[in-house]
């Protein structure tokens, strides 16, 4: 078992792990109300894999991830109140409400993005990881996935081309067992997702996912050998997601004890315990942890709520830049008669009809699923 | 839905599948949902052929990401029923493999969206392996896939590829817009030795409709007038069949002008002929479409009917199409990137200006 | 090509990619094939801009496929130059990566035909990442491809993917037909803030002709008028531009019919104010391309232009694509599906049918 | 050593390894007298992989290759004749001319086709073996393809689905050190092609793919494995192409040195010499052979000259079966003047002109190559 760290780690990786907790829950809380749309992906129970990673890496590090990447902003430092804000799909969100979700942003602490297609983040990690090489810095990339995206072609030609390059790439799978409905002895042949990549030339290694301290040290090691010795490797950290894959998710794919069994590894009871037996935080630590995470999380509400829809007037705003040595970009202007909705929340009834009626879940005998949502 | 709902609907689906004729009482024709409706025509074509199965992500044990497969796995069984891995590009080519050795596979790609992933075996090898080896083989597969906008679900996952997918020679493509439709067009692509691109409408799978039992079968390009009319023609597809009914309503009620509706239900090929004979007695044309503005549906239309009925035109066609950017996720942007029925009457007065009046009275 | 005339071939090359000034003698235009200006835009921009480097199958050590990387290896070293596995999506994906990181890529998908493959990169990921992270991120890469048929290479290679391409918002599409262009478009580019996609003919890079030196850089969006007529407009892509200008030669000397020819240089954004000055003028118009009819430029074309000037037109805009079918191998099939200038010429005659007889006498 | 066979095998052996070395020199020949348009990529070299392996198969299994598979329909038993006639672009052609060199395709004995792109053929194979397993059928899918199609998002997608699902197919690299001018080592970051699908779960070896008789051991030894245990395996047969990548390549990526040393074990010659020492074969039977090949290959060319172009009334045949059911296909019937090109041989001066001129090597300094080609 890796050692405890001092009391100000402790108080870091709790309360970030903390956060991530709250935010996800009232996310979830806040979709059900319907002031989120599309489609919701919680990262609760894999919070210390989030956690583990960030706290090893540099604030210069890269990080990029999937649509399960609420947690991964936070985790960086990115506010809670803009997180939120994306995901209501408002002017203060991430991404000025225009990603949701899925594709949360944050350049300034270097997290590059969440990203709705599996396995698409790959190849884009061994490109931020081949800047850094190529101008001689040393900064790491660290790219996240799920066990799903190592079945993707991506992940095969990524993988090769990171280790003939030799970029200082951390690969992460968030090995939660499940690509949505499909369990992983189902969707990969081979289920110890380390070796996977050994045909590709990157050494991997599986570590407990559920413990935030085994993954700050074993990344932290894998990040060294990108740093320091230019070569990308492979981390499985084994996790496990305990709501459904998204927000509407009636998991027949999946037994009740299972789950039941991998809440006893709650990865904040198990590190609180943990802190709290050996003595580096005291209970009420803890408590104030919780207490400021709440905190944080309903001002976040707060703020989201009462941050502006964007104007309709930026619809085309940030398509392209316009430079002044290149000609004019806005394709629709010289396009005739672009006759289309100007609606906004007064959208006409029959697309509202439409829109809701169409939603997977919108069966309208199920009264009491209050908001309709699609599945994956 | 929550767990305990779910056993039940599953025991409901089995019912359904297993005897089509259950909701049927007294001659009426029962109503069905689009994703039953593309269900049964699956589950028909699977008792009628040995040879068809269904292959795709969660289309098994999660049911199909939006329940279309819902019940088939319990029916057909793990054979016929397949979960993939995530490898668009080689479910698409496991499945042009398998109906080159002359199995019939259904694959459903979960959404248009991941279909990009895919597009190298869809063209270059589905589309193109029939007139390459000069139809010594055929590749009779239909590749199921939902698309469109209207759930804030964003840039990566809002895409309409119509537009991509009717200019490639080699392929059928279809896009019902009624459960009845979906029904008999499915059955139509699963029969047919061609490689059927098979796009449906998120937005559509909750919608009811009056599906006939039974063996009906569509057949490719022959468009579906949906309301006869006089003074315009509008052309919708997909869900935008929808929105233009429902412009040709107000156009009735408000403008007094009479709107004759087409849903063209496949676009490769297409039923230009019906199209034509609409506009050489309306004279204008107004086309609808989700997809962006550049090389569209709209464009692909406007064209052909421009070249084939310029004289019969009075106006130029006008055409609604979404907006020329990626799906944005905020409700408010992205209900303004899709077309609705008010942008639909605004063409069609544009296209009529002046020519009616307000002709309320006039009927 | 021998091994001993390669040799000989890149010291040639080194001279030229080292000092761009060799071939100006007292003044007078250089003499350059579009390989070559290809070549020497990324040499210029490379030489400027540390930023700037190379990536793709086979542009290193192999000089690239199509030669157009030839002694850029040489100059730049492997760091600049690289050479991929063959993996499109993640060569792009890599690309598109680097580009969010400040870097400037240029790469080089190996024919247009393997662009399918890297569909998701480009339209998911570079088209859409700007837009969707609101621009706090940019993606400043060009991915440059060859294109069309003409040397039998067959229903796989053979593609014209200008119509997929400019559907996309977030994309720029350029498609020189000019060694003079070619530079000038890649110049710009390769400075562009946008993702652009830079689609040359296979069939153009031996063609010769006049390239300015030094920093001309084409703006997008400014389309070119290559000859000036009153009668017909004829607009014309990538090799179809010249196929155009023959055909208004013959014309001209054949038909005493005086065709305007328009290259549009880029189709995203596109020129159209030109475009309709021309046919508000000639009130008749005809758009040659290569690819296939349905949803293609032209009719992209077509349709914006009959919007914009439907009150100009003396009669439907003509198109004249390549046949609906994968491109066959065999030399005359081949021929068979590819447009002529004969053709464009029966084209333009059937829109001036009539007008204007045989006015060979007439100027 | 693998113990030699009977007299008949080994003729049998070294007749069709003849026969695809003569082929290959001659389609070479014509293609420099312009007799084949696109693309040539000769399997010189690789003539013992073919044969070795196509010996192994059953004439109900199935093969599936790249653009570089004359030889490989001509193991399986295709008529040079029509081979040759495919590549003449000609009516008589295994594709009626529609496909050309890249894309052969012989439906009767199941060699399902040459593919023009690189990997495109993996997941066709996987298809091929799943419609075998599901009709309970004991036939078995080779699916050859070279060591740079190993790099492909394909490789990874298919080796894992193939894996999962244990079809019965033999995944061959034909390994012969270049993915055109790129050197194995600078595409590939591990060279040990064998265990590059490892990581999926798919056993491999590495085998002397220039020893016809070990080529076909061991590859028998695989298909027996997929036959009989329903399991993928991936052999990597180690071999070398001694022409260029295609018909007009400068080879300025390796050393004439190594292709003379790889020479010295040319399969045919080191095959032909075993046979007459182990007193299998005499010097007559191995000029008889010889004599034989060029025979046929000869009247493959005499054939594919007589055999007509295409008409061109069939450009648009085939290209959808119209069914009874179904409505009308020709979507160009409909399409309002396609005006273009109706001219075949007799194509109008530009499109010659530009032809030519575009084509990579028709540099027009560079007299001594007598046809235009292009590289790739
Ligand atoms: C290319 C692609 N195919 C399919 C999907 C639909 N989809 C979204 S998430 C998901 C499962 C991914 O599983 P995994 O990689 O294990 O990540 P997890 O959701 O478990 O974190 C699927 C199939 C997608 N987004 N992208
Ligand atoms: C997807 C794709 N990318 C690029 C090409 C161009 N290309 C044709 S052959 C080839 C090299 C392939 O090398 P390898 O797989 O080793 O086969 P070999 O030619 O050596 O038999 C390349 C890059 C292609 N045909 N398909
Ligand atoms: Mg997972
Ligand atoms: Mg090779």
């Amino acid at each position: 078992m890796v050692e405890i760290p001092d009391r100000e780690t402790c108080l870091d990786l709790l309360s970030r792990m903390s956060l991530i907790r709250r935010f996800e829950e009232e996310a979830g809380r806040q979709y059900q109300r319907a002031k989120a749309g599309g489609f919701l992906h919680l990262a609760i129970g894999e919070e210390a894999t989030i956690v583990g990673t960030t706290s090893a890496m540099r604030d210069d590090d890269y990080l990029i991830g999937t649509y399960r990447t609420h947690g991964h902003a936070l985790a960086r430092g990115t506010s809670a109140d803009a997180v939120m804000a994306e995901i209501f799909g408002r002017e203060g969100g991430t991404s000025g409400g225009r990603g949701g979700s899925m594709h949360i942003f944050d350049l300034e602490r270097r997290f590059m993005g969440g990203y709705g297609i599996v396995g698409g983040n790959l190849p884009l990690a061994a490109g931020l990881a081949l800047a850094s090489q190529y101008r001689d810095e040393d900064t790491v990339t660290v790219c996240m996935f799920g066990d799903g995206a190592t079945n993707t072609g991506n992940f095969g030609e990524t993988m090769n081309m990171a280790a003939l390059w030799g970029l200082p790439v951390v690969f992460l799978v968030e090995n939660n067992l499940y690509g949505m409905g499909t369990a992983i002895d189902r969707h990969s042949a081979v289920t110890d997702l380390s070796r996977k990549a050994e045909g590709y030339g990157i050494a991997g290694e599986r570590i407990d996912g559920m413990d935030v301290l085994a993954v700050r040290e074993r990344v932290a090691a894998h990040i060294d050998i990108a740093r320091n010795e230019g070569r990308p490797t492979l981390v499985e950290a084994f996790t496990y997601r305990y709501r459904g894959h998204s927000a509407a998710d009636p998991e027949v794919y999946r037994e009740k004890e299972e789950v039941e069994e991998w809440r006893e590894k709650d990865p904040l009871v198990t590190f609180a315990a943990r802190c709290e037996d050996e003595g580096v935080l005291t209970p009420e630590d803890v408590e104030k942890i919780k207490a400021e995470a709440d905190e944080t999380v309903k001002a976040a509400v707060e703020f989201a709520d009462a941050s502006p829809e964007p104007s309709l007037e930026s619809l085309y705003d940030e398509l392209y830049v316009v430079s002044e040595t290149m000609g004019w970009y806005a394709v629709d202007e010289r396009s005739p008669e672009p006759h289309r909705g100007e609606y906004g929340e007064d959208a006409p009834a029959l697309a509202k009809e439409l829109a809701e009626s169409g939603a997977a879940h919108a069966e309208d005998e199920q009264e009491e699923q209050s908001r309709p949502g699609v599945r994956s | 839905m929550t767990p305990q709902k779910t056993a039940q609907t599953e025991e409901e689906t089995e019912a359904k599948v297993n005897d089509d004729s259950t909701e049927s009482k007294d001659g009426e024709v029962p109503v069905l949902r689009m994703r039953e409706a593309l269900r049964d025509a699956m589950a028909e074509e699977m008792r009628r052929d040995e040879d068809v199965f269904v292959m795709g992500e969660d289309v098994g044990v999660f049911q199909g990401a939006f329940k279309v497969t819902e019940g088939l796995l319990d029916e057909f069984g793990e054979k016929r029923v397949r979960d993939t891995p995530i490898s668009e590009n080689s479910i698409v080519g496991t499945g042009v493999g398998a109906a080159m050795a002359g199995l019939r596979p259904i694959v459903e790609l979960m959404t248009v969206n991941f279909s990009l992933l895919a597009f190298d075996q869809i063209i270059n090898h589905a589309a193109a392996i029939p007139y390459m080896f000069n139809g010594h083989v055929r590749v009779p597969m239909v590749i199921r896939m939902p698309g469109g906008g209207g759930h804030q679900l964003g840039p990566t996952h809002s895409h309409s590829f119509e537009a991509l997918f009717l200019q490639i020679p080699g392929l059928l493509v279809a896009c019902p817009s009624t459960p009845a439709d979906g029904k008999a067009l499915l059955k139509a692509a699963i029969r047919d030795e061609n490689p059927v691109i098979f796009i449906e409408h998120e937005s559509l799978y909750g919608i009811k409709g009056e599906v006939p039992e039974g063996e009906r079968v569509q057949r490719f390009g022959e468009a579906a007038i949906r309301r006869e009319g006089t003074d315009v023609t509008i052309v919708g597809v997909l869900k935008m069949a929808h929105v233009a009914e429902k412009a040709a309503e107000i156009l009735e009620a408000e403008h007094g002008i009479s709107a004759e509706v087409i849903d063209p239900r496949t676009l490769r090929p297409l039923d230009l002929d019906t199209i034509l004979e609409s506009v050489r007695k309306t004279n204008r044309a107004v086309v609808v479409e989700e997809g962006w503005p550049h090389g569209g549906v709209g464009a692909n239309l406007s064209t052909l009917i421009t070249e084939q009925a310029f004289d019969y035109l009075d106006a130029p066609i006008q055409r609604v199409t979404g907006a020329d950017v990626p799906m944005p996720y905020s409700k408010r942007l992205e209900q303004a990137a899709i077309p609705h029925e008010e942008n639909v009457v605004e063409a069609v007065l544009a296209t009529t200006e002046g020519a009616f009046g307000n002709r309320k009275d006039r009927s």
